[in-house]
């Protein structure tokens, strides 16, 4: 029974958005309400998944009724129900959140239709087990949210999506064509089957072709640094809730879990793209925290932010070891939750004051307490303040480093991580303390439902260091960082769990 | 050396979109490079004197090409399709703004 | 597109012909849905077909005709009930036991009932892909280009 | 294979064309050139259901792309400022066709493919699913999930296309918006 609960991560999600855009047009309140409770469900179908998880091992489901090669699997492991946790708590949040936000743009059923939808090709990349079907699900994903950049229809918002839909094309063409190498080589597009086959084979130079590939495709789709020129533009255009979407978690479930699932569980790891990915963060660590220095505009100071942030978790994983790895999931987890926090705060502050500029705001802790205070938890942990969760991960990413004698990045890491708190410092600083101006005197705080959701999210910041309690640690992190580590059993763990 | 031709044309898609300052171009780019990756599809799947995969009555069959890698086309194609339409609306939302499709021109964004 | 003429659309000569046409072009269209799982083609091919015969009356006698015929609030209508039907589908495959379980009886071969769900599933994606296409191409055509030049 | 081969050819010269040619109705036109030959291909290929399906979307594409770009003035492009971005691209280009060229020749041979996995559609397709077309049977029965999502795509992109030609994205301070605006 409890594998039935699979493919309602996708169908939940995808029903929701055809009914929506069916009646939502017609029925006033309905858009709002069957959202929440859409996004709603799928939080706690996540949750539970938790435990099936540790109960039953991994699940694989058997979609049709077909056995795996011949048919699409869908597998359910612990990597997969955590990315599924991180997932639906931002979207349920940020739903929440876009109730009253959204009230500003007109055709609010269409943004709800296409964010129910993106919503539904993340949770089908991280559920599926299966290339091709990861590649459309992916397409999903990324579709709508080129449609939700350009949201607002406004000029820099449609030259944003077009340079964002331009970048993904070419990702998006990058990954089909490694996907049709690799079906080439191995006759098969199962993941497990595919990971099984290339084990019995020795030829370097495909595997190392088809690995530059997916490089190229999922690190554009996770905007490691040379690959990163849509995402300044792209996050900070989208609606407030769309960008804390994009950053928080599309991001990561498109690039960085792709990447994570293809390197350690199909084509297998080896020394080379290890310290590749490890290069590629630490250059998108240094590059995203000098270009957040400069930035006036609040939304693009956290989107350059973002990517430095994303080195981090690349960096983490890319070193390959436990520790890296754990921490780099757990870098992950902190960072969906306060880089969300922290585009709904900037969302609240241009909900209140109409501006993004951080020249033109001061002193708005007094005029929104609520947005305020989250906004100083949110920057405080992703800067690395203990006992706030950003402190812990960014911690246990220099421990692992160290462990694994790569003594450099350990130590640009933690530069990197005093250059993040002197911008964040500037935020709080020029937005939120000083004198209030006198042109926003005349401001309120933003309405009940999106304090809500940021007291939420700020109060995950302040104890996300709990997840490292041993026995959370233990059921949330460990065991999905040992489906990364134990790497090369993927395929006989999905067909062990078969029989 | 088929395969190597068939990504020359994908080279030539990139080549297009990266070097191009025309909107339209750009979408021009895109479709090329999307022709071919179908294109490397199908020849992945051909077999040499194979039939098409479609069974007629009283016939034994042997000699098919493979129908897999046609449907992973024809689901490519769509999706093809579907990004067209997409980014060809967004392009002459653009030209309304602007007035033009020369991207040199179009520069609100620092980059 | 548009013209400002007495008389929407093409000449006399282009009316005449897509008068005679477009009937067959749907005729086909349908056709190549049903036919499916059978011969080339499939609910893809057939609703885009189907989607063209609409456009070819659009470009041929001028957006009013061809709105009269499918509004573009009925084609998005259909489009999301093409949608719902494959995913109910989809989920009727759980009486089986699984997603997308093929549960209807499969039929003889190559009879023109056969192949349990294919035909079905056939049928609302070419619902859904008509519809849906010709929305967006009715969206692009009433998108007047007023440009503002600055 | 003689005809595929001049065929590419043919392919390959109209994208050289489309791409660099000034008049972007020709460049449609070239590219659209590309398209027929490309669903010829699939026929030389034996995949009639591909053949039918390029054809059709080819032409809705055509169609949309000169939509775009019809009665449009476009200054012809300047191109001293692209010579430099050319020459990087080119580098690239040629380094990626390197690495591909040594990749492709661990592929099976053209013409032989593996089909470990799709032997199995060939010989139980028919009995299984009931359906006479192979690929039918592999897109809406052993893949239909795939088909699931690749509707959903089409859907997506339906939406999001009426969603960005709305004529007002964002309301003024009370104001209200008729319905044919959204």
């Amino acid at each position: 029974m409890g594998s039935n609960l699979l493919p309602l991560f996708v169908a939940i999600p995808l029903g929701s958005a055809f009914l929506v855009s069916l009646l939502g047009k017609k029925l006033r309140g309905f858009p709002d309400t069957f959202s929440n409770l859409a996004t709603f469900s799928l939080f706690t179908l996540s949750l539970l998944s938790l435990p099936l998880t540790k109960q039953l091992g991994t699940i694989v489901y058997k979609v049709g009724g077909w056995i795996p090669p011949i048919g699409i699997c869908m597998v359910l492991d612990s990597l997969t129900s955590f990315m599924l946790v991180t997932i639906n708590l931002v979207a349920f949040l940020v739903t929440i959140y876009s109730i009253n936000y959204m009230e500003k743009y007109t055709a609010k059923w269409k943004f709800y239709t296409l964010f129910l939808l993106m919503l539904a090709g993340m949770n089908g990349i991280v559920v599926t087990g299966d290339m091709f079907n990861l590649f459309v699900f992916l397409e999903i994903g990324a579709i709508s949210s080129y449609a939700l950049v350009a949201f607002g229809v406004e000029q820099e918002e449609l030259e944003a999506s077009f340079k964002y839909m331009v970048m993904g094309s070419i990702a998006s063409s990058f990954i089909l064509l490694g996907i049709a190498l690799l079906y080439s080589y191995t006759s098969s597009l199962n993941m497990a089957d595919i990971s099984r086959t290339l084990a019995q084979k020795v030829g370097g130079r495909l595997v190392f072709f088809v690995s530059a590939l997916f490089i190229m495709g999922f690190g554009l789709k996770a905007a490691l640094v040379p690959f990163h020129a849509w995402l300044p533009d792209a996050h900070p255009s989208a609606p407030a809730p769309i960008s804390a979407m994009l950053s928080g978690v599309l991001i990561k479930a498109l690039g960085v879990y792709a990447l994570a699932r293809i390197f350690f569980n199909v084509l297998g790891m080896t020394a080379k793209t290890s310290s590749i990915l490890m290069v590629l963060g630490t250059i998108s660590m240094v590059l995203g925290g000098l270009l957040a220095l400069g930035q006036e505009d609040i939304k693009r100071l956290f989107a350059y932010s973002s990517i430095s942030q994303i080195g981090y978790v690349v960096l983490g994983i890319g070193m390959g070891t436990t520790l890296g790895i754990l921490a780099g999931l757990f870098h992950l987890f902190n960072h969906a939750v306060f880089k969300s926090l922290l585009f709904l705060n900037s969302g609240s502050i241009e909900y209140s004051t109409g501006t993004r500029d951080l020249r033109k705001m001061g002193g708005l802790t007094s005029k929104m307490p609520v947005t305020g205070y989250s906004c100083l938890v949110g920057s405080m942990s992703i800067s690395g303040i203990p006992p706030l969760s950003g402190f812990w991960s960014k911690l246990l990413i220099v421990v692992a480093a160290i462990q694994a004698k790569h003594f450099i990045f350990a130590s640009i890491a933690v530069l990197v991580s005093i250059l993040t708190l002197a911008y964040y410092l500037k935020v709080q600083r020029l937005a939120f303390f000083g004198e209030l101006r006198s042109s926003l005197t005349g401001i309120k705080e933003v309405p009940l439902t999106m304090k809500l959701s940021m007291i939420i999210l700020s109060l995950i910041c302040i104890f996300g260091g709990l997840i490292l309690v041993p026995g959370v640690q233990k059921n949330f992190l460990n065991l999905a960082t040992a489906v990364l580590v134990n790497g090369n059993n993927y395929a006989q763990t999905i067909f062990g769990s078969m029989k | 050396m088929i395969y190597l031709m068939c990504l020359i044309l994908f080279c030539i898609g990139i080549y297009c979109i990266l070097v191009k300052k025309n909107l339209i171009k750009i979408i021009i780019g895109i479709g090329i490079v999307e022709y071919a990756v179908n294109l490397f599809f199908a020849l992945v799947g051909y077999r040499v004197h194979g039939r098409a995969p479609i069974l007629a009555k009283d016939q034994v069959v042997q000699n098919m090409v493979d129908p897999l890698p046609q449907a992973l086309v024809l689901t490519a194609i769509v999706i093809g399709l579907a990004v067209t339409a997409l980014i060809v609306a967004i392009a002459m939302r653009i030209y309304e703004k602007y007035g033009t499709f020369d991207i040199t021109k179009i520069k609100k964004l620092k980059g | 597109m548009n013209r400002k003429t007495e008389e929407p659309g093409m000449t006399l000569i282009v009316k005449t012909i897509t008068r005679l046409t477009v009937g067959l072009i749907l005729l086909y269209g349908i056709y190549i849905v049903t036919h499916g799982h059978l011969s080339p083609g499939g609910g893809f091919a057939g609703g885009v077909i189907i989607a063209l015969s609409f456009i070819h009356l659009m470009l041929a006698f001028g957006k009013d005709l061809a709105l009269k015929k499918l509004s573009e609030n009925l084609a998005s209508f259909f489009e999301s009930a093409g949608a719902i039907m494959f995913l109910t589908i989809a989920l009727l495959g759980f009486v089986g036991g699984y997603f997308f379980f093929n549960l209807f009886l499969k039929g003889k071969p190559f009879d023109f009932f056969s192949a349990g769900i294919i035909p079905l599933c056939n049928i609302a994606i070419c619902l859904k892909v008509g519809a849906g296409l010709f929305a967006v191409f009715v969206a692009l055509i009433l998108l007047k280009i007023t440009v503002k030049k600055e | 294979m003689f005809e595929l081969y001049v065929l590419l050819l043919f392919m390959i010269l109209g994208a050289i064309i489309a791409v660099e040619i000034k008049d972007l109705l020709s460049s449609v036109v070239a590219v659209g050139a590309v398209g027929l030959g490309l669903s010829v291909a699939f026929l030389i290929l034996k995949a009639p259901d591909l053949a039918i399906t390029q054809l059709v979307v080819e032409i809705l594409c055509l169609i949309i792309l000169i939509r775009a770009t019809i009665k449009r003035d476009i200054p012809p492009v300047n191109r001293q400022k692209e010579i430099a971005n050319a020459i990087a691209v080119l580098l690239f280009i040629g380094g990626f066709l390197f690495f591909a060229y040594l990749a492709l020749k661990d592929l099976p041979p053209f013409g032989h493919p593996i089909m470990r996995v799709s032997q199995n559609y060939l010989a139980e397709g028919l009995k299984k699913t009931g359906a006479a077309n192979l690929v039918a049977s592999v897109i809406l029965d052993f893949r239909a999930y795939d088909t699931l999502g690749e509707a959903t795509v089409l859907f997506t992109a339906v939406v999001g296309v009426l969603a960005v030609l709305r004529r007002i994205g964002r309301k003024k301070i009370d104001e209200t918006i008729k319905e044919e605006d959204e």
